[in-house]
């Protein structure tokens, strides 16, 4: 479904992603780990468009998508949440919600209608607040959640938009633990029959072992492995450079 | 060591904290746990004053004797406070080693070794603008500002967040390392973590005091585990995320005020 | 995410869509522009007289003048408010589409000797089309880049008007409308309170535009471009495209005002072209509270109505029988306007459209009084 | 041969003149983030304090040793003016950015009406030693002394922001401040008085400017610095906010084009070409020349 | 009340009749206006023999500060023929005078612009006149230094923008008609640096540079010519402006032809007299001219004409009066102001100036070519 080859960016001499090749089949749950800095929002961010990459190219449904801005890509439903928390804090957090409803309904020129009118809308960005539990702050200001409800409505964010691939930068970090057993649950329901792949980074390997049907290791920019959970854990590499000992 | 008594913020109409009482030993960490949005940074944030202009804040916080809400917090700061935010607030615009330099505090020897020591991603890095850091390298860059000091007392607020799991380990050995001669609060989800290092807890639901006591003891008791922190297996490796799905959230907002 | 915004501009206070908590006022609350509205309409049958607030009679052309130019003023800061207040984009050469509104009509009429009919829809086009061209490259850049390049076309705009290029434009004298094709319902004195509803016409149509436009699903999405831009194109938005059209029809609206200020001042001056227009503009939207319901609007009335009666209150014998230390400046109008902008953020931070809010919350006060809050 | 000569030099002294102005307004416009539309009052109360004290303070006079003091009084004066807007109108709108454009606003309409309600609205000659209406013959041509005084103040001045920015940390605290000035607080530093400091060094700037620009065009009146203002602003963005050596640039560019351009194309081109190099410079770098965010 | 109901000016022969003065009391022009209004009190004392009244009508005057916009002018003229006001004067800017001058002709009312030079007043309508002298008359003074201009070659120095257009085309006209090469150096209005025209005006080395050239900046200008050796390298001719200005030529100031539209001792007519007993300091300066002219006519417009704006028209067209410069006349065809004009130069030292007149030209000697009355 989604493909990068060769995906390189460099600053300068330094690759900071250095020729990745990546496929994510149709309904796959594709977990990355990397240390800090391996490269991993940056790849990110290439393959939503927010960065032009230097080689190599992106390709939805055998579509090359490389040279598309990101509005162009997310509509041809590429979804993606942020590693810090990027909501519209000056409108509510249903308006967010909304938002992306409304864009995923294809977001055309509507000057005159009124957008509270449309219950549809209303009703899809509801069920995307409830299911990530944040229904009862609707009417906050999104500034001024706190930060765990800022990750929870980034998370809501995407659901309303329903890409077919979603990429996720760390939706559990900072998320209180009580709530990520509900949030891992929700996640896992996207993927599945529903056809829909994710591309998930978290360092939170609890929540990527139960996830993910394989695992993608970063390091130094480039895709060090991508195997079945079992044979990356395995890997002393990934062991020393990644893990450390255990707490 | 640091004496919070009945604390209350409110901010915007909103009865964020509601009275909150507890003490942080002289040395050890000491952990505020509990669910998003029951007001743990509000609390931290409090104590260095740093409510918002629209926020209004009453009770007392001491450390031993002296009071520490009517001073400004450049003034808590030089006097040997440190405060890791929980968004990091690096200077994007600066390079890693200017916002290393803006936390060198008047009068006394900076430990660029000890941060460099725990973070040589900083050192290599040194040149680089803090914004174009990733996330993590941005997290160690908060906590290393901040190690940079000898501090009298440490307000950290989930420091481990999107750090790798070695990482994690590191930041939590200089922690409790810290904490032998310093009183540390902690503002931490990472169970494991709390685990490791915390000495005292705090719980807090829905702007109030829910449980205080010895750490050891509320990860130990299933039972309690469950009711305060909504986690079924606190013996659950690392994180805590348990298959089972969590309890039925009643989700408890702050307040309003104004009975709506 | 790994890189940093852009030193962005003042972006704006929140506009919050507030979800209304319904009460007794609350209820009648939709139904006080409707009851201001038709004051206004009816206002020029008042024989009134408001000493000290307007020379003559309500129903005098002098006060219908000074009536009329607030309006459109009030129409123009709404319309400005549509880029600045909702969309957060800072706009330094707005002054440039309404020029082109005045001077368009005046130029068509005068010299090329159209009809209104024909002139002013022609140069309402031309200035959406003009802010439309302009857009596109301006919006190029975001933040003080997107203003200063705003600016630098409206600077070139008014180097063109003043130096009178082809002799259109009568270079810093200005240019006289000739009033001999027009309807002779907006010539003379004793007509001006047709200009003065069609000043209100104007108002009220950019109000209802911006209103509607704000509550358009569109007007959600400038809302969000005000925030976060990147997000909005993550979304699958594109920014651009949306704050293409709202330059556009905010430049539309600008034109628009500018034809209707041809009509009423019965001509055009180079002063209409300055940054200065465009910083008075900002003003009065940040006095009346950017992205506000009727801030903006309350906001050019005010800053129009101060502009135009101080300058006769300077000259009045009350200022004048003040000692010299104090009437000397009070003299001055200026001294005056900007005395009252200072003040007014101090006991309005918000603009005045905070006012109200704070009067009801005043007025809640002072009803439950002693009830303590449940 | 002399023509270029002359036209650069004098150039260099307009691009002197705009640098002058454009320095403050780029420390407080560029580094602490304040759109400062008020600076043209400092420059006017400089200007004005100048010329009071040649005629009224001892000591003080047109010419020679006298005339310094004057200068240091207008400075003295603007930098105490700067001082007190940051302290009482400034400070409590930090983050407030679109009320200071209020504020500011009404500041310079009030503060030059002001001006021009004591001293009136004509201009008035200023005092200013003799030799400053001389020229100077350098490779046959006549350069206005007036001129080469703005070049040298310039240059001073230029370095003494540079070593300021350079050899304190207020630089860094206030590019800091701006982005977040609750965090340079939780580091333990007093960030209001840092941007206290950036506003008298900004008054001062200006004040010295308005006095010295006065000099140059031998009068003093109110509406002088608002209408440098406008080319002082579009140094400052052509040259990258709040880089001082990005305005220096900028301001020699701006300066020599102008002059250029009006010696050998048509009237008013001037403008038009400075204002198309900002769209120019912008629409490619919209950073400004100097590039980074923030420098020296 | 009705909305189109306007006040009428009351028939009554004993009502007062009120006249509305439109004029900069505030804004950059402020001192112009000041001199305009001490003119018009004088004026009005003098052609009133002192009772401010006509018959046994008094005149009452309403001021209202445009502060030089001429949006808050056009406001102020509608308010004030909205209250019956059948004569307005005043218009210190020409942009004021313009636009003022269509509404006294959509509301007949009789309009006398004030000290605005700008020749397009001269025939703008039938009820639009001036009690000042226009940028024409300038010219043909300045024509008058240089003899006869047959072959000679004369540089118009002038701002962009309409009042440089109008001087360097009544140049062209006047001198450039009388057999000398026209050539223009224009600069913009806002030029602080002004060696590259000073540069360009040397090196066309003319016969006659007229510099037209008003505002802040003059000072500058002026310095940079004489810098720049101009001053000393031609004949250079320009308007005199009012007195407060004179120090700011400093140097410059003795080495100029000044070509005058009035001063302080450059005529010693009856009602200069009067008018320096009158204006506040006993000084008269440039326009004082103008506001005295106005109130003259505003008397003879309402002793002739009544209340009756037609009959006040034909009242003033064609009508000579001894103003303060001499001998006025309105010429019938196209309202313009024929007056006395003047050659001046400045003597004295630093910035103690005097000015002292070398010729007095006659009204028919400056007379602009008469324009066919547009509206
Ligand atoms: N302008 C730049 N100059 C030099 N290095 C850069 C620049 N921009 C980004 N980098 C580096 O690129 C690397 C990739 O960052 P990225 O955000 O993709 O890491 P990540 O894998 O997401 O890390 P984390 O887990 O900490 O979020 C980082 O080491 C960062 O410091
Ligand atoms: N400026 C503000 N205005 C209004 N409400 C606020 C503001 N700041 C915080 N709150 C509210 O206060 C509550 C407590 O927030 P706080 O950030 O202290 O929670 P927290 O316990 O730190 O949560 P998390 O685990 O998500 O970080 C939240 O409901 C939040 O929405
Ligand atoms: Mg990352
Ligand atoms: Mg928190």
């Amino acid at each position: 479904m989604l493909a990068t080859r060769g995906l390189t960016w460099r600053i300068g001499e330094v690759a900071i992603v250095d020729s990745v090749h990546l496929d994510l089949a149709p309904g796959e749950f594709l977990g990355v780990i990397g240390p800090n800095g391996a490269g991993k929002t940056s790849l990110f961010n290439l393959i939503t468009g927010l960065r032009r990459p230097t080689e190599g190219n992106v390709t939805l449904d055998g579509r090359d998508i490389s040279a598309l801005p990101p509005h162009r890509r997310a509509r041809l439903g590429l979804g993606r949440t942020f590693q810090a928390s990027s909501v519209f804090g000056s409108l509510s957090v249903r308006e967010n919600v909304r938002l992306a409803v409304q864009a995923q309904r294809g977001g055309s020129m509507k000057l005159w209608r009124r957008a509270a009118a449309d219950r549809e809308v209303a009703a899809a960005a509801d069920a995307a607040l409830d299911r990530v539990g944040l229904a009862h702050r609707g009417t906050a200001l999104a500034g001024t959640l706190a930060h765990g409800e800022k990750r929870k409505l980034e998370i809501a964010l995407l659901l309303a938009g329903e890409p077919r691939v979603m990429l996720l930068d760390e939706p559990m970090a900072g998320v209180s633990a009580e709530d990520v057993p509900e949030l891992v649950r929700v996640i896992r329901s996207l993927t599945g029959d529903s056809g829909r792949s994710v591309l998930m980074v978290e360092h939170h390997m609890d929540v990527i072992l139960e996830l993910a049907d394989r695992i993608a290791v970063m390091h130094h920019g480039a895709l060090l492995a991508c195997d079945t959970p079992e044979t990356v854990m395995a890997n002393p590499t990934v062991q020393e450079a990644y893990l450390g000992e255990e707490l | 060591m640091l004496t919070v008594e009945d604390l209350s913020v409110r901010i915007a109409g909103l009865h964020i904290l509601q009275g909150v009482s507890f003490t942080v030993a002289p040395t050890g960490v000491t952990v505020l746990l509990g669910r998003n949005g029951v007001g743990k940074t509000t609390t931290l944030r409090a104590i260095v004053g740093l409510t918002p202009r629209n926020g209004e804040v009453r009770g007392t916080v001491r450390m031993s004797t002296r009071s520490l809400l009517e001073q400004p917090t450049h003034r808590l700061v030089r006097g040997g406070l440190g405060y890791v935010p929980e968004d990091r607030c690096v200077f994007a615009g600066l390079t890693v080693a200017e916002n290393l330099r803006l936390a060198e505090r008047r009068g006394t020897t900076a430990a660029y070794d000890r941060v460099f020591a725990l973070f040589p991603e900083l050192d290599r890095r040194s040149r680089q603008r803090a914004g174009s850091l990733s996330g993590g390298q941005q997290q160690m860059l908060a906590i290393g500002r901040v190690l940079l000091n000898d501090n009298q007392l440490l307000l950290v607020d989930e420091p481990t967040k999107g750090l790798a799991p070695k990482v994690v380990t590191e930041v939590a050995e200089v922690l409790e390392r810290v904490a032998e001669s310093v009183p540390v609060l902690l503002v931490e989800q990472n169970l494991a973590v709390v685990r490791r290092l915390a000495h005292d807890a705090v719980v807090l639901a829905a702007g109030r005091v829910a449980w205080t006591g010895d750490a050891q003891e509320l990860l130990s008791a299933t039972a309690l585990t469950k009711s305060l922190l909504g986690v079924g297996s606190a013996q659950g490796e690392h994180h805590g995320a348990g298959t089972e799905p969590g309890a039925p959230a009643s989700t408890p907002g702050p307040a309003r005020e104004d009975g709506s | 995410m790994t890189e940093v915004k852009s030193p962005e501009l003042p972006a704006p206070p929140a506009a919050v869509p507030t979800e209304s908590t319904p009460g007794r006022f609350n209820r009648l609350r939709p139904y006080l522009p409707l009851v201001v509205l038709a004051v206004a309409v009816i206002l020029p049958y008042s024989t009134l007289h408001l000493p000290g607030i307007f020379e003559g009679t309500l129903n005098s052309p002098g006060t219908l003048q000074l009536l009329a130019v607030c309006l459109v003023f009030g129409g123009l800061a709404a319309g400005y408010d549509l880029l600045f207040g909702r969309t957060g984009m800072l706009s330094f050469g707005h002054a440039l589409y309404f020029a082109a509104g005045v001077y368009g009509t005046d130029i068509l009429i005068t010299r090329a000797g159209l009809p209104l009919w024909q002139a002013a829809p022609l140069a309402i086009v031309g200035g959406a089309t003009l802010a439309g061209l302009i857009g596109a490259v301006a919006l190029r850049t975001i933040g003080i880049a997107f203003a200063m390049v705003t600016l630098a076309f409206a600077q070139v705009g008014a180097i063109l008007v003043a130096r009178d290029f082809g002799g259109l434009t009568g270079g810093e004298e200005g240019l006289p409308l000739d009033v001999a094709g027009l309807p002779a319902g907006l010539v003379g004195v004793a007509n001006t309170v047709n200009l003065y509803w069609l000043a209100l016409a104007y108002l009220v149509a950019v109000v209802f535009v911006v209103h509607r436009v704000a509550a358009s699903p569109t007007g959600r999405v400038l809302a969000g471009v005000r925030d976060d831009e990147r997000r909005i194109g993550v979304l699958g938005l594109d920014p651009y495209r949306f704050k293409l059209v709202a330059f556009t029809l905010s430049g539309g609206l600008a034109a628009a005002g500018g034809t209707v200020y041809c009509l009423i001042v019965g001509g055009a001056s180079p002063h209409i072209t300055s940054s200065e227009l465009t910083l008075s503009l900002l003003v009065m939207v940040v006095l009346g509270g950017p992205g506000t319901r009727w801030g903006p609007v309350l906001g050019g009335i005010l800053y129009m109505y101060l502009d135009h009666r101080l300058v006769s209150f300077g000259s009045s014998d009350a200022v004048s029988a003040l000692p010299a230390f104090l009437s000397r400046p009070l003299s001055e109008p200026l001294f005056v306007l900007g005395t009252v902008f200072i003040l007014a953020v101090y006991f309005f931070p918000g603009g005045l459209a905070s006012l109200a809010p704070r009067l009801a919350l005043l007025r809640n006060a002072l009803r439950l009084g002693p009830r303590r809050p449940g | 041969m002399d023509t270029i000569i002359l036209l650069t030099l004098t150039g260099l002294g307009l691009a002197a003149l705009y640098f002058l102005v454009a320095s403050g307004l780029s420390l407080v416009f560029g580094l602490a983030d304040v759109l400062n539309f008020a600076h043209g009052l400092f420059l006017g109360v400089g200007a004005y304090a100048t010329w009071w004290a040649a005629g009224n303070l001892p000591g003080a006079g047109p010419d020679g040793l006298g005339f310094v003091v004057a200068v240091a009084f207008g400075v003295a004066a603007g930098t105490l003016m700067a001082v007190l807007v940051e302290l009482v109108l400034i400070r409590p709108l930090y983050s407030r950015t679109i009320e200071q454009v209020l504020v500011t606003v009404g500041l310079s309409l009030a503060g030059v009406a002001l001006l021009q309600a004591t001293w009136g609205a004509d201009a008035r000659p200023f005092p200013r030693p003799e030799w400053t209406r001389q020229v100077t013959s350098i490779l046959g041509a006549q350069v206005p002394n007036g001129g080469l005084l703005l070049i040298i103040a310039a240059v001073l001045v230029l370095a003494a922001i540079l070593a300021f920015l350079q050899w304190t940390r207020y630089g860094l605290i206030i590019r800091a401040g701006v982005e977040n000035r609750e965090m340079v607080t939780a580091l333990g530093i007093d960030v209001r008085k840092a941007f206290t400091l950036v506003f008298a060094i900004g008054g001062a700037a200006a004040a010295l400017a308005g006095a010295l620009g006065s000099v140059y065009f031998g009068t003093v009146s109110p509406q002088q610095g608002g209408s440098l203002l406008i080319f002082a602003f579009i140094v400052v963005v052509i040259g990258g906010m709040g880089s001082v050596v990005g305005s220096a640039y900028a301001a020699v560019a701006v300066g020599l084009l102008q002059q250029f351009v009006n010696y050998y194309g048509t009237s008013g081109l001037g403008d038009i070409c400075v204002v198309a190099l900002l769209a120019v410079v912008l629409l490619l770098r919209p950073q400004g020349i100097a590039g980074k965010v923030a420098t020296a | 009340g009705s909305p189109q109901d306007t006040a009428s000016g009351g028939g009554d022969g004993a009502a007062p009749v009120k006249v509305g003065l439109v004029y900069s009391q505030s804004g950059a022009l402020a001192s112009y206006g000041k001199q305009y209004i001490e003119g018009f009190r004088a004026g009005l004392d003098f052609a009133t023999n002192g009772t401010n009244k006509v018959g046994d009508r008094a005149i009452e005057i309403t001021e209202v500060d445009d502060a030089g916009d001429p949006a808050k002018a056009v406001s102020a003229a509608k308010d004030l023929i909205g209250k019956g006001n059948k004569i307005i004067a005043g218009s210190t800017a020409s942009g004021v005078a313009l636009q003022v001058a269509p509404i006294a002709a959509q509301n007949k009312v009789l309009f006398i612009s004030g000290p605005a030079a700008t020749d397009a007043v001269t025939g703008a309508n039938k009820y639009t006149f001036r009690s000042g002298r226009q940028s024409y008359q300038d010219v043909v003074t300045a024509k008058s230094f240089i003899g006869d201009p047959a072959g000679k070659k004369v540089v118009v120095f002038a701002q962009d923008g309409a009042f440089g257009d109008a001087n360097e085309a009544a140049v062209k006209e006047v001198i450039g008609g009388a057999g000398a090469t026209v050539s223009a150096v224009r600069a913009p209005a806002s030029a602080t640096e002004f060696t590259p025209f000073a540069s360009q005006i040397k090196s066309a080395k003319p016969d006659l540079l007229f510099v037209a050239w008003a505002g802040t900046t003059a000072p500058a200008m002026w310095q940079t010519l004489d810098q720049q050796g101009v001053l000393t390298s031609t004949t250079v001719v320009t308007g005199l402006d009012i007195r407060a200005s004179w120090p700011t030529f400093g140097a410059a100031g003795s080495k100029i032809s000044f070509l005058s539209h009035y001063f302080d001792g450059a005529s010693d007519t009856e009602a200069a007299e009067a008018a320096k007993a009158k204006v506040p300091g006993g000084t008269l300066d440039l326009f004082h001219p103008d506001g005295f002219a106005a109130a003259q006519m505003v008397v003879r417009a309402v002793q002739e004409g009544g209340d009756d704006v037609d009959k006040m028209v034909s009242a003033l067209e064609g009508w000579s009066f001894e103003g303060v410069k001499g001998t006025m006349t309105i010429r019938a065809e196209d309202h313009a102001l024929l007056q006395p004009m003047y050659q001046a130069n400045l003597t004295g030292s630093g910035e103690n100036f005097t000015a002292t007149a070398q010729k007095a030209l006659t009204g028919e000697e400056t007379a602009p070519p008469v324009q066919a009355m547009k509206g």
